[in-house]
């Protein structure tokens, strides 16, 4: 599935190197683009700019203002046309600045691009990916760090996936841009400055694929995006307490793959949800619901739920209360090994 | 409605007319008077009355228009009104859910419609069974949409004419972004390039999705034609709930032109379709052009009118009902006679014939139809759902499902 | 709490009378609007015609333009503009004119009506009601048969509620009016001519409490809005199997009040959530999860959960399969007791 | 840029001239025009060298204004501009998270915020420090905002400034609303009348919710002075990506005025601001400003200008600077000492000392915080969550927290 894109890249870039997340997203975003001459980037500032983030960078110089669009300011207008060119044949990548502005977009989100494929009876297929910075912890104001998965995890239509670390973002960039579904791509921001060894002839694993990226007995821990590093610190952290703890990056969010979570939770018999959202209705309660209905004679303890509090983001000064951490993760596995 | 140019040079000191909640007794009567008449700037090539008047602007756009033409444009009108009101029986007779009519519009799409060259792409809103019968569209197709079971069956990317949008405006910046397309592929620029054209309503033009379309589309030179069918009505909601000003002007706060045609005249419907059609492959795009027509029946088959509007108002339209004028125009000129209309008439009782045929034969949807297409690629979350209901289904051995 | 209401409208009505659910909102409108005059009505079509469903027919002619509101095409304008008619002291509710509508509102709702009261640190109080007629059953075109209520449980700030008969509508309407957080007032349009017997002169439960409507032992269903009839019916047909199931209506969707919930089912071991909302990342899910965490030791088998599919909203023709119905969920009821 | 009457009576066959991606070199000169000059239409009453220019239309406006009045006027820009200077080099040193410079935008923000009266409400964006300051904001009450502490900690109902908002025009819809209710509670109609001011930017004006916000203030005749300052940029993007004419231009197609003023010039900002709100006060708003003016400092402190900008253009406009204008004019006429700029110096200086003292001051806020406001009345659940945490962060026994 990835071949293309790797011949051509593997000429661009070294066999193996160290690339942030964020570089990681701009070199799939290039190498997609030289694959695929239908892919267009879309939204404010990607353009000279770069993006807020420089995750575009140089990409409007090599392509052009063609494929590489600065567009008015309105993520309904952005999200909006994306449908339209899609229909068109076009590719689209569109760039939500931040997450907490997709919501002018929420409409065409749920009204036009999660519907489109399902009504037109498979006439119309929407190959559009809808990338959105996503999460907390750099200090921003308001509306910079929240954590949105959810509402789109709810919507059906919709494919929503969230990278955690600088190789499977390299991969899983380009992977959504070749899904023929609609694909809502959630990136870490607070990790973009992560490093990882990417090896671009490697293979990648299939996109929809949760991942065990560590393996324990004492309990599992599952979460996404940003949380995931907070999980594998814990686990590191737990290890030198003599506790093994399993870390599953899930990956995807919609449609999830909790076939692993099932079976490690069936070993462990705990699990802690570890998510920045607030807890309410979230990605954590489904994960909950469908394990409890999956492992109900395997839990030695309810699911629990380590999240956001279901209060709006604080002021960036409390954002680190907000925030679970290594510290509210190993209270929690405490207490699931104490039920 | 009072004019812009009070306000495109502003003069301190100068109030603006109040138009809100409570109009003043000048704005009722400059109301009603465009209600009936337009406005000076209306573009009209047939009057009521069935008499041609010049237009040296437009006349150019339709100078090619023979009588055999004319009496198929006619026919066209007759044929989907005649379509529409089936369908309006068939939703009383229960066999349609609902049923959103055409009724008094058929000019405004029929002329738009047949404007449309086969490269061209279309975008409706859900009233445009006219634009559908001209984009070659059955009217057969549009049913599933009303009885419930799919969304509409044509091909939208074969047939150059989207589905049925019913969020108020989503499709205005769908259209955009198509049309965007469209110029990016190198395919404007001269008389064979590609234009879309979009439909929405008076309404519409208040939701955020219409007014970033028009941004897109102007900053973009999109090949965009917006098409408003001001039909007087926003369900119970007269045009004044929305602007103060005709829509058409609406184009001059963004730079591009914009014209009110009489939306019941096809023949200056299709000049000025043809027009802004023609700007937007030549890359002057885009174009906002509002038919000044009416909605001569409810807004759905649920809906009440009565409630909400004198019967004047409907009587004061049928004066310029759009198919009259042209029968009148035909038969004056000896273009048509009685043998042509009839045959018409025969024409449309058989499309209506073979419409209700169709209707009360529609199959039910299987029950797989629910899981299926709602991803391209497979989910197997919802395999698993799927079969496990339909393991279920069957447990009731066909008795109830 | 609900007096100045009651003695305004004891005299207007008759003691006791049978109304419907839609009826009953209509005189709780009405109630309201007397009781106090900063309350206002904005919507599409609420005035002459009394809104597509007839739910504020009636108050524009007796309480004038002013007060009840045709407002212009768009829904963002419908609820931004209300924000800023609460700011200025006036309480307005708003009418969605169907829950597929809310769309382009959703922006306002969660970025400005969600966290008015917390950015402001309390300074600002946004007393207004958004109601949003949902649900399915009514054989309608897209967009008018869905439940989008989880995306607003999930989002704090917001008060979210849904009244499943003609008495609760009548009062709980008035409540949410006078309520001083923005509230989100999900009515279910199928039920909107259920008819009941409204006491004016009665004193109303609180707004954010569940209710047992019907007490039993083998198992509890817990529902809201459209579902809780389909759940009394289904009670009442189990009953004729000599199966007793407890049924309780949410009312309250967020915050949730789940005590009576945790208390009848460390009772009956056993519990059938249903909604019409897809099931993924739902309301649903959170019940489901904090009811395995609370009541772990009691529950004899999981939480099991009767919903929408994961999918849109398909053609009407297709939707008594969609919903959850009579059957489903006693085969539900089934699975749990045998589990 | 192009002129728009050429498109509110179109020829057909005519084009508008194609503004998109890629310009012509027509429009690149006139947009260099437009940069360097603001067009034809400028309001202006002081240039650039300080020379007071007549204004027949807006003179009126300002005749009351005393020298002592102007000199106010100057302080009013030299205290806010060293304020932001402040708070910037507060950012650089790690003091405040990120800072919104509001550098060149002092007059159009101190004319604006001067022309309101008491009673008059204001929405401001997020980079309105200095329409803060005329409401009685204190620069010290924006630092929670950009230090992490809090959202704004003024009264914005008391001070009758709303809180900066940062989704681009939320606060236009908002604004509309309380003008509404402005009217409704029958506070329009004569000189004591109350008005709203609305602010945004040059890139806000493509949102769907600042187009509503023209529909809903025009069709209820709200007193509402939206207020765009057209600062050139939208962060990268030149406001030629939002829009094919002039901004002021846009309110031609809702039928209310639409006025551009250089927004570098403190008197033609409070004159057409004072107009503007004597219009609506009387009952006859809505009403459009455009102040012409420019971002001389970065979008935000994390922004990096070079990647986007030349420096000549910045050059360009340091020429025209609001404040300098101003100082050359008091002193030409003899209405301003060196000892007077001292003073206004040594003001700016104490405020600037206090501002910092303040803020490397400012306590964390406690973790209660977090749980306080989210609801006027009580949730049980949250409730439970607040203890809950609380008592788990005491676990820590202050240790880490
Ligand atoms: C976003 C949205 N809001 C509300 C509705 C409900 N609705 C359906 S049609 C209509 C009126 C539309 O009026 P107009 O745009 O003039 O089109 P017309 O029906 O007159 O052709 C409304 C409010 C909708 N479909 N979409
Ligand atoms: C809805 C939304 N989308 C994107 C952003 C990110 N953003 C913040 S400021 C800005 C540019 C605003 O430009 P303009 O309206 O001209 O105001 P200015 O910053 O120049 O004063 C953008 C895109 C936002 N705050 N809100
Ligand atoms: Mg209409
Ligand atoms: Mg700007």
């Amino acid at each position: 599935m990835a071949t293309p894109v790797m011949n051509k890249t593997a000429g661009a870039a070294s066999a193996t190197q160290t690339v942030t997340l964020g570089k990681g997203l701009n070199l799939g975003l290039r190498a997609a683009m030289e694959a695929d001459p239908k892919v267009i980037i879309m939204g404010e500032d990607v353009g000279k700019l770069g993006g807020v983030f420089r995750i575009t960078d140089g990409l409007q110089k090599d392509f052009g203002e063609h494929r590489v669009l600065d567009t008015p300011l309105a993520e309904s207008g952005i999200v909006g046309t994306a449908v339209g060119l899609a229909i068109r044949g076009y590719r689209p990548v569109c760039e939500i600045q931040f997450e907490g502005f997709i919501f002018p977009a929420f409409d065409q989100i749920t009204s036009q691009v999660a519907k489109m494929h399902f009504r037109s009876q498979g006439r119309i297929k929407l190959p559009m990916v809808i990338r959105v910075p996503f999460g907390g912890g750099i200090g921003a104001v308001e509306h910079h760090s929240e954590s949105p998965e959810s509402y789109f995890s709810h919507t059906a239509g919709l494919k929503v996936v969230s990278c955690s670390n600088a190789v499977d973002a390299y991969w899983m960039i380009q992977q959504a841009i070749r899904c023929d579904d609609p694909v809502l791509f959630f990136e870490p921001k607070r990790r973009y400055y992560e490093k990882g060894q990417l090896d671009v002839d490697a293979e990648p694993p299939p996109l929809f694929a949760s991942r065990v990226l560590r393996t324990g007995d004492a309990a599992t821990l599952v979460a996404y995006g940003p949380m995931v590093k907070t999980c594998l610190d814990a686990a590191a952290a737990a290890a030198e307490e003599g506790r093994s703890l399993e870390v599953i990056d899930l990956r995807a969010l919609s449609p999830l793959d909790l076939a692993p979570v099932f079976e490690s939770v069936r070993r462990t018999g705990h699990l802690v949800v570890v998510s920045e959202a607030p807890g309410e209705t979230s990605l954590s309660s489904e994960i909950a619901a469908r394990v409890q209905q999956e492992c109900f004679y395997s839990l030695e303890a309810p699911v629990l739920r380590v999240t956001g509090f279901d209060t709006p983001y604080p002021p960036s000064k409390l954002e680190e209360d907000f925030l679970p951490d290594l510290d509210r993760v190993l209270h929690a596995v405490d207490r699931s090994l104490a039920w | 409605m009072s004019s812009p140019e009070q306000w495109t040079h502003p003069e301190p000191g100068e109030a603006p007319a109040a138009t809100a909640a409570t109009p003043t007794a000048e704005q009722v009567i400059a109301g009603l008077r465009a209600t009936s008449e337009g406005g000076a700037e209306l573009v009209q090539l047939l009057t009521p009355e069935g008499e041609r008047v010049e237009n040296p602007e437009f006349d150019r756009y339709v100078a090619d228009v023979t009588a055999e033409d004319l009496r198929g444009l006619y026919r066209d009108m007759v044929l989907v009104r005649r379509a529409d009101r089936e369908c309006n029986a068939l939703q009383r007779q229960g066999q349609l859910g609902i049923w959103v009519p055409l009724l008094g519009q058929e000019a405004a799409q029929i002329g738009a419609g047949r404007a449309l060259k086969p490269q061209d792409m279309a975008f409706p809103s859900y009233r445009e069974h006219g634009v559908a019968w001209c984009r070659g569209v059955r009217p057969e197709e549009l049913l599933g949409i009303f009885r419930g079971t799919d969304n509409g069956s044509w091909d939208p990317i074969g047939k150059r004419f989207h589905l049925y949008v019913i969020v108020i405006g989503n499709q205005v910046l769908n259209a955009a972004g198509y049309a965007m397309g469209q110029r990016f592929d190198g395919k404007v620029g001269d008389d064979d390039g590609e234009a879309t054209m979009v439909f929405f309503g008076d309404g519409a033009t208040s939701q955020g999705d219409v007014h970033e379309g028009f941004v897109w589309a102007s900053v973009y030179d999109a090949p965009l034609v917006f098409f408003c069918q001001n039909n007087q009505w926003a369900i119970s909601e007269p045009t004044e709930r929305q602007s103060r000003l005709p829509l058409y002007q609406r184009a001059r706060g963004y730079g591009f032109p914009g014209v009110r045609v009489d939306g019941n005249d096809v023949l200056a419907s299709l000049a000025v379709s043809r027009w802004a059609l023609d700007e937007c492959r030549h890359g002057n795009g885009p174009v906002l052009i509002e038919a000044y027509t009416y909605r001569m029946d409810a807004h759905t088959t649920t809906d009440d009118p009565t409630r909400y509007r004198l019967s004047d108002e409907l009587e004061a339209w049928k004066l310029k009902d759009p198919i009259e004028r042209v029968r009148v125009h035909l038969v004056r000129h000896g273009d048509a006679d009685q043998d042509f209309l009839d045959s018409v008439q025969a024409d449309a009782d058989q499309l209506a014939a073979e419409l209700r045929e169709f209707c009360v034969n529609m199959p039910d949807p299987p029950l797989e139809r629910m899981f299926r297409n709602v991803y391209a690629e497979p989910s197997p979350q919802l395999d698993a759902q799927r079969d496990a209901f339909l393991e279920y289904a069957a447990g009731f051995a066909g008795g109830e499902h």
